[in-house]
């Protein structure tokens, strides 16, 4: 029997064979940050005793602000709604991610959902980014600024989307990836797409840089 | 009736520079009283008022109209006219209405451009094409024209689909009609006005009922903008605005007024001579004799009185005739407009009395008003003058909402059409 | 195209981004097999759809998933206000819970 | 160069850069800069269409969106585009175009000959003939090949188009004067700022007009520092060649930018689109959408060479072609006095007729001086000529009333331009609901200046009726600033001297149809709408019929109606009928217009949502191993499945009855990761499903899944699927593949409208979990071979049971549960390991040839055990007690949970209700039809009663039969169970023209005690 292997839902485009380092001659870099952990957490934003079993066992306190997001060690936590967050961390933290929230949140009202086999994630960047977004999605991206998280239109599916250094994450669902993929890939033509690289970054590594 | 329409009349009258044509219909003054008083001057209220005077012997009748007539659905839809409904009791009464108008143009003595060019209902998928032959059998034994095609067939009959495999959804098939058709919209209540004004019937124009005037449980009458109308027997066609109506009377209906798009393209050389519809893709399309292609799009989801819905609609179902023919992607869209869609929780009409004596409703079309407007117009009729309904309506009834004997026709109804 | 307020991700954001839920404030009965054939169907399939402001339930479907109230004028479009569900019961009700 | 080419000082054709095009095949010259209209024009063609209805000669009018005539086919093959307006199509080296009527030819048309009869066409003559029913499909034919303008390509759209969603604080629709205005103005103040023109390049009029003077400096002066100014504001983007098309609600501006089609096609960029949509949301909307000169109406108006006066102007200063040599103007207004000079100027011979006694001195001073011949008081009776203008009649006019008092002189000229005044372009302002007022005075419908500026949207410059360049401009600014203030910013400096060199205005005449002293109907065709042929004596024709709203004479005559929308027409249309009516021109009606404001293409409307990105293409973790063994798929819903995975030589049937006879014999595998899977946690999660489903939760035990019938409130079957316990607060529900969406926001919306105080919280996890269902007798085995932590013993691990533990190394949920009858389990691993616990399933079965299956076997093993499919069993009618389901219904529990109370309505509880029943055929190889309908007797004569229909029906290799399920009226009733005792049993079958006997039995085929589920 084979070792197990993940596949990402991106795995059948073959981005990592495309992939080079970022350099001017795309107007947009895009690629799949495979493999992170995804764990969909519910409770009641005011409820202090969720937030602070939540915050604590995190280390990262749970972003209260509607469409904010919070990052520290690694650990992105974005904020979906008044009783949803989802959680992103690297897959070697997962494990214990869950198991000391849910141990935190026992006697708590609240979810905690492994969802990592759900989503995928999506970095968009360079200088055409923002026009990009504007084709495939209906928010005014122009406006969306660091630190805010927004669930919101992808052609005729949905994402969350953030900005995270000089470029956009969106965090989409599994079976939507390919069709959200080609309709990216398909919006950036004017521009050129490149397929960054991202191998040995910190992106890989973390999941998301801090 | 004299049939003062003719080529000959064309003749004459043109000789003396079209001086002598009379007008089409007459308009009224209300007068104090009524036999009957139809609110709604669309295709359904003048066609009810024309066969109660004809088929009934009514002789006093108004018909109401709060704007001008034929300006609501009448004027706003695509004109398909077809009957292959999956329930009986729907696809029978649409039939009635379908075999009045393949005599329409000569029972009015106008020309209502019924054009009998067929109906494609495209199937996409396995369980579409399980709903169309259900529906082809059911209509076969209900002796409506109907028949399964199979893909290979539906392209050979329209040569521009694109029946390609790896299409987002492929066409398998698609049940056919070949007596349904397209009609000319205004044309249908120019018609019925004209022929109900030889008849006698008052249409009264500019003339919005702004109350009921209801006393031991009986009509009495209708305040109007232009005073009182007195009648014991009110029959309300006013589709969209249905509401607000039975709001008059202290009557709660099971309606919701949405915005329903359509758009023309602009006049091309024809090339598409039937009419195509896919529940799937969401769009339908048939090309007029002037050349234009007549689209229609989704409903709209939330209510709205305004005549007018969201763009993105409009877009999605541009995309939908893209997938079904690419030719036209380099087409261009001409006008669009919205109308109201009365719509009830079964996609199938409300034909009823009420608890207000002398109070009858005929509403709740949705997107299947203009097809039906001469069978309405007939069996609607039919139950104001007899106070009792037609048996082709009487399943339509109010009571059916809460007996549960819904007849849930959101499948045939499908995509707005 | 409508824009609607969002009271829980606190922005205004496009039609697409959310689903109608249709007229608000209509409660379940609560006990359903206390009333009659006709007041079940009064609550099932009874709307009313006026023509003017009207309280109705959107769900923001491609962000928090709550669904919350609007107050629309059908006649016009025109958007008076939006609130949570709670928020939008108190407010309605200071109307008189009238359309 | 052409003898019609003027060399014009500020003309914006450039001389220099020659290009050669073609026009019905023949070669002609034109300069960049020039549209086909201009170039057109400078080559002598006058005639380029036949009309619509009498095959009348036709030339261009106008110069923009408002021409009626000259639409034309351009290009060909996959590129060509019907009924572009030669008047917008930019010309570029090597375009060709075709006219788009004229059948045979241009020069001889059959339509003309129906033309000689025209008079036996008046308006509406369609609805007072052809009244055969028999024979309208012949007549109808032949309306139809004499119909339509231009053609749709045959082939697919070579190019792209895209959208784009912008978001800004103002947004000027039209770069003229007023518009520039007020971009400068809030650009300056910092706004974010849209400007959006249509043509290639802003300026509107200005560019017509290049000697106009701007505070002191010329308009092109003024315009170019303008126009530079704004490209250097990083806060304000300026979009050329982009029209604004409609205006949605909540200040929505929808416009098209043309990015390719001036391009010759070899130089068009392969990675830009062709067109994009911009969908832009304003805080602020500013009209500066200019007016359009109307034509007046007058006898043979239609004649080549005759157009608005405006055209004549615009072709002479913008693009250097003097329409003609001798030119006859007729105005009622000041508006053509500068193009009269400027015409004049260039070696014109112009004669001005002004409807007017008293017309403006300093503009009378001015273009005597500059030669031109002025007549007043004089109206043109009709223009004569046939192919091109030769000259025209003039009558006296009463200096008040309409009508003619005297003859005229008859003038000779080979260009005529009229004009009765400006339209403003208002088509936007009306396409959210605003609706324009008319305004007397300035004879226009007009938008009012402050619009509506609550809803954010205001009209500057000519759309409000300010026709004069300097009040335009002062209005412009003023109005700016009040919009500036109401986004708390200020115009931070004057815009300076907007002084101009007009004289003050003289008010115009009120004329639309100038009169020829006959009754109308008796002269010579006036036409209002060139496009559609409509006539004033048509207008006359449909009022004395009674068509007497305005929107009954448009629909009647068809005016406006045409692509262009009623640009020129509809005023003209509304004036006249007015007349006729004797009312005033706001009582007979508010013009009013719908989007779009000119035509749009509707691939740019598609925009990406075409190919394969036409709508979401949804696929599990385990499509490429799917793909790999040459699954057919089947979409259900937006997902892709397998449908059935034939090898080589295999149709569906046989590849059927393979996959059928593995997982009944042997063991099979089957993807089942599109199921809808909800993860459910809370201490009132068991309440919250006693509450959504029919069946009663309470009891169910950590380990045990149970199979739950969902209900909408009307008591019907919506959706169902297994749920199982993983603890006592903790459930995981599976849901239709189709269903999945919708149950949770189902769920969702009783969560948070009815119950919020029920402690559940609930999650998606569809796209979490991949599920492989192993089924078959031998699926213990395969299972073993690559799960050992988990003891799959028939004792440990019951049917109905769930167990956690690892699968090809992988953490994995596995449940004993079927859908097919069989001992079965299904594998639910992380998705990212689906991919390789499929293949793992793959490898261990090998030895037992374990078959993968797709949607189709599933469907028939599910039929063999009687199971159904939500949409497919049923359809919205069927309660749980009609499908013989009351085992899953809780009617004891004690919340009235969703649905129940509606089965006791007097029908939903009554008799007759149709039931679901299996049905066998008499011969057991025939496979009914899906959809075949139950009958009572094999006469079929319409109309035959329908008992039912067909919803399933299979071979069920199994059995070596036929089988099928049905609903049936009263079905469980007759449900065969020894022998036909009572014949009521005994049915048929039709479809397709054949009925079918068959038997009503159970609807459990195979195995009805379920033991082999239990090994």
């Amino acid at each position: 029997m084979s070792e197990p292997t993940m596949r990402s839902p991106l795995h059948s485009f073959g981005l990592e064979e495309q992939a080079k380092p970022i350099d001017g001659s795309c107007g947009v870099w895009a690629n799949e940050i495979p493999h992170l952990g995804y764990i969909s957490l519910r409770g009641n934003g005011t409820d202090p005793a969720f937030v602070t079993a939540a915050s604590t066992s995190l280390g990262v306190s749970l972003p209260l602000r509607p469409c904010t997001f919070a990052s520290s060690n690694g650990i992105t936590i974005l904020w979906l709604s008044p009783d949803e967050w989802m959680i992103v961390c690297p897959r070697a933290q997962l494990s214990a991610l869950l198991g000391s929230l849910r141990h935190a949140l026992t006697d708590v009202r609240s979810q905690v959902v492994d969802n990592s086999g759900g989503y995928t994630q999506v970095i968009i960047e360079g200088p055409n980014a923002l026009d990009v977004l504007q084709h495939v999605s209906v928010y005014d991206f122009a406006g969306l600024e660091p630190g805010r998280v927004v669930g919101t239109t992808f052609g005729k599916s949905s994402v969350y989307a953030f900005r995270q250094g000089e470029g956009y994450r969106v965090v989409i669902r599994r079976s939507f990836a390919d069709y959200i993929w080609r309709y990216l890939v398909r919006a950036a033509v004017p521009y050129g797409l490149g397929i960054a690289d991202l191998a040995g970054s910190r992106v890989t590594e973390e999941g998301v840089p801090a | 009736m004299r049939k003062d329409y003719s080529s000959w009349s064309l003749f004459t009258k043109g000789l003396r520079h079209n001086e002598g044509w009379n007008p089409a219909w007459r308009s009224a003054e209300p007068k104090p009283s009524y036999d009957v008083v139809i609110v709604g001057a669309g295709g359904h209220g003048l066609a009810t008022a024309y066969y109660l005077a004809k088929d009934h012997g009514v002789r006093n009748i108004a018909v109401l109209e709060k704007g001008y007539l034929g300006g609501g659905n009448t004027a706003r839809n695509t004109t398909i006219v077809r009957s292959n409904y999956l329930w009986d009791e729907a696809a029978l009464l649409y039939e009635h209405a379908l075999k009045l108008w393949e005599g329409l143009t000569e029972d009015l003595n106008f020309n209502v451009m019924f054009s009998q060019r067929g109906v494609f209902n495209l199937g996409h998928t396995l369980q579409d094409m399980r709903d169309i032959e259900r529906r082809v059998n059911a209509n076969n034994l209900d002796g409506i024209d109907a028949m399964v095609l199979d893909a290979a067939e539906v392209k050979r009959r329209i040569p521009i689909l694109n029946t390609s495999k790896s299409a987002r959804y492929p066409v398998l098939g698609a049940s056919f009609q070949p007596r349904g058709g397209v009609a000319r919209h205004d044309a249908v209540a120019w018609g019925f006005a004209r022929a109900a004004s030889k008849y006698g019937v008052d249409i009264i124009e500019n003339c919005e009922v702004t109350g009921m005037d209801i006393a031991n449980g009986r009509i009495a009458g209708l305040e109007t903008t232009r005073g009182t109308i007195r009648s014991e027997r009110v029959g309300c066609v006013a589709s969209g605005h249905s509401s607000v109506l039975a709001k008059m009377a202290g009557i709660r209906m099971p309606i919701e007024s949405h915005p329903l798009q359509a758009f023309v393209s602009e006049s091309m050389k024809p090339v598409l001579d039937t009419v195509v519809m896919s529940n799937a893709v969401h769009g339908y399309a048939s090309q007029s004799d002037k050349g234009e292609l007549v689209i229609g799009a989704g409903i709209d989801h939330y209510t709205s009185y305004t005549q007018r819905g969201s763009p993105h609609i409009i877009e999605h179902t541009a995309a939908a005739i893209l997938e079904l023919f690419p030719m036209f992607s380099r087409a261009r869209m001409n006008r669009q407009w919205g109308g109201i869609v009365d719509t009830t929780p079964d996609a199938c009409p409300i034909i009823s009395k009420t608890k207000v004596k002398g109070l009858y409703f005929n509403c709740g079309w949705g997107t299947g008003g203009f097809k039906a407007t001469p069978g309405s117009g007939n069996v609607f009729a039919h139950t104001i003058a007899r106070d009792d309904p037609h048996p082709l309506n009487r399943a339509f009834d109010l009571a059916r909402f809460s007996t549960g004997h819904l007849i849930d026709e959101h499948g045939a109804a499908g995509v707005a059409h | 195209m409508f824009v609607l307020f969002c009271p829980h991700c606190g922005e205004k954001r496009e039609e697409e981004e959310f689903g109608y839920g249709g007229e608000a404030f209509i409660p379940r009965p609560a006990t359903p097999e206390a009333l009659d054939d006709e007041a079940w169907g009064d609550y099932l399939f009874m709307r009313k759809n006026p023509k003017g402001w009207h309280w109705e339930m959107w769900s923001h479907n491609t962000g928090c998933r709550k669904f919350f109230v609007v107050k629309r004028n059908t006649a016009t479009n025109a958007i008076a206000g939006s609130w949570t569900l709670a928020e939008g019961r108190k407010a309605y009700d200071a109307e008189g819970g009238s359309t | 160069m052409s003898s019609y080419r003027v060399r014009r000082p500020g003309a914006r054709v450039d001389f220099d850069k020659p290009l050669t095009f073609s026009f019905d095949g023949q070669a002609y010259d034109g300069f960049a800069g020039d549209t086909l209209a201009s170039a057109l024009l400078a080559n002598g063609t006058r005639m380029l269409a036949r009309s619509f209805k009498y095959g009348r000669p036709r030339g261009i009018i106008g110069t923009g969106p408002e021409e009626p005539n000259a639409l034309m086919q351009i290009e060909t093959g996959a590129h060509t585009i019907p009924n572009l307006k030669a008047t917008q199509v930019e010309l570029y080296d090597g375009l060709v175009a075709r006219r788009t009527t004229g059948w045979p030819t241009l020069e001889f048309d059959l339509k003309s000959l129906g033309g000689l009869f025209s008079r036996f066409m008046p308006a509406g003559f369609y609805y007072k003939t052809f009244q055969n029913q028999k024979l309208w499909p012949k007549f109808e034919h032949i309306i139809r090949q004499a119909a339509g303008y231009g053609s749709a390509p045959s082939e697919p759209d070579p190019e792209t188009y895209d959208h784009s969603h912008r978001h800004a604080q103002v947004v000027i629709v039209g770069g003229g004067a007023s518009g520039l205005l007020a971009a400068l103005l809030a650009g300056r103040a910092g706004l974010k700022v849209v400007l959006l023109d249509e043509q290639n390049e802003c300026g509107g009029w200005l560019l017509s007009s290049p000697h106009s003077v701007i505070g002191g400096e010329q308009a092109s002066a003024w315009l170019k520092s303008a126009v530079g100014e704004l490209q250097s504001l990083p806060n304000v983007q300026v979009l050329t060649r982009t029209s604004a098309f409609a205006l949605h609600d909540m200040n929505l501006v929808l416009a098209v930018e043309q990015l390719q089609d001036h391009l010759p096609i070899a130089d068009r960029a392969a990675h830009q689109p062709r067109q994009r949509l911009h969908r832009i949301r304003a805080e602020r909307v500013v009209l500066a959408t200019g007016a359009i000169e109307r034509p007046l109406v007058f006898g043979n108006n239609d004649v080549p060479g005759i157009m608005t006066a405006s055209a004549l102007t615009t072709y002479l200063n913008r693009y250097g072609v003097a329409v003609g040599k001798r030119i006859l103007l007729q105005t009622s207004n000041d508006h053509v006095y500068q193009g009269a000079a400027d015409l004049a100027r260039a070696g014109c011979e112009v004669v001005l007729a002004d409807t007017r006694t008293r017309i403006n001195p300093a503009w009378e001073k001015r273009v005597r001086a500059a030669g031109v011949d002025v007549r007043t008081g004089f109206g043109i009776a009709y223009a004569r000529g046939r192919r091109a203008v030769t000259g025209a009649q003039l009558v006296k006019l009463d200096a008040q009333r309409n009508v003619v008092v005297g003859s005229g002189p008859s003038i000779d000229c080979d260009a005529l331009g009229s004009s009765g005044g400006l339209s403003p372009t208002v088509h936007l302002y009306c396409h959210d609901g605003g609706r324009p007022h008319w305004d007397e005075e300035r004879l226009a419908f007009v938008v009012p200046e402050a619009g509506r500026a609550k809803s954010g949207i205001y009209g500057v410059g000519a759309v409000t009726g300010e026709f004069g360049l300097q009040n335009a401009l002062e209005q412009t600014e003023r109005i700016t600033r009040e919009l500036l203030s109401s986004l708390g910013k200020s115009a931070p400096t004057s815009s300076g001297n907007l002084k101009t060199d007009e004289p003050d205005a003289t008010p115009a005449r009120r004329i639309f149809r100038v009169p020829d002293g006959r009754a109308e109907g008796h002269g010579k065709k006036a036409f209002v709408d060139f496009q559609n042929d409509v006539s004033a004596a048509d207008i006359h024709l449909a009022v004395r019929e009674n068509y007497r709203s305005i929107e009954h004479i448009k629909r009647y005559t068809a005016l406006g109606f045409g692509t262009d929308q009623g640009k020129l027409s509809n005023v003209n249309g509304f004036a006249i009928a007015a007349d006729v009516l004797g009312k005033s021109i706001p009582e007979v009606g508010t013009t009013t217009y719908r989007p779009a404001y000119s035509p749009v293409t509707f691939g740019t409307l598609a925009g990406a949502h075409a190919g394969d990105t036409f709508e979401p293409r949804r696929y599990s973790p385990m499509q490429a191993a799917h793909v790999a063994r040459g699954a057919e798929f089947e979409p259900v819903g937006q997902w892709l499945r397998p449908w059935y995975f034939p090898q080589t030589g295999e149709d569906l049937h046989a590849a059927v009855r393979r996959e059928c006879l593995a997982a009944r014999r042997g063991v099979g595998i089957m993807d089942a990761s599109t199921l809808g899977k909800i993860d459910l946690r809370g201490k009132d999660v068991r309440e919250f499903l006693n509450r959504v489903y029919a069946n009663a939760w309470t009891q169910l035990a950590p380990g045990k899944c149970r199979y739950g019938l969902m209900l909408d409130e009307n008591g019907m079957v919506m959706d169902d699927g297994v749920t199982a316990c993983v603890a006592d607060n903790h459930f995981l529900m599976t849901t239709t593949t189709g269903g999945a969406a919708r149950v949770m926001t189902w769920l969702e919306k009783w969560h948070q409208t009815e119950w919020p105080d029920l402690d559940v919280y609930m999650t998606s996890v569809t796209d979490h979990w991949a599920t492989a269902a192993v089924v078959g007798p031998k699926s213990r085995q395969v299972l073993a071979k690559i799960c050992s932590d988990i003891d799959l013993s028939p004792s440990a691990f019951k049917f109905m049971d769930w167990r956690e533990g690892t699968v090809a190394g992988v953490p994995a949920r596995v449940f004993r549960i079927s859908f097919s009858g069989e001992l079965a389990f299904e594998v639910n691993v992380d998705a990212n390991y689906g991919h390789h616990v499929w293949e793992a399933l793959m490898d261990g079965g090998r030895e037992f040839d374990i078959t993968p299956y797709g949607t189709e076997t599933m469907h028939v093993l599910r039929a063999e055990k009687g199971f159904i499919i939500v949409g497919q069993d049923t359809d919205g009618s069927m309660t749980p007690l009609d499908l013989d389901m009351a085992w899953a219904v809780g009617m004891k529990k004690p919340f009235s949970f969703i649905g129940k109370r509606s089965f006791a309505r007097s029908d939903t509880a009554g008799p007759n209700r149709k039931q679901l029943v299996g049905l066998l055929t008499d011969d057991p190889q025939i496979v009914l039809a899906e959809g075949a309908q139950v009958i009572e007797r094999a006469d079929v004569t319409p109309p035959a009663a329908m008992l039912g229909h067909v919803t399933s029906s299979y071979y069920s290799p199994e059995l070596g039969r036929s089988i099928a399920l049905a609903v049936v009226r009263d079905g469980i009733a007759r449900r065969s169970e020894d022998g036909h005792k009572s014949g009521r049993d005994l049915l048929y079958a039709y479809a397709g023209g054949k009925a079918h006997k068959v038997t009503v039995v159970s609807p459990v085929f195979v195995d009805p005690k379920g033991d082999r589920q239990n090994v």
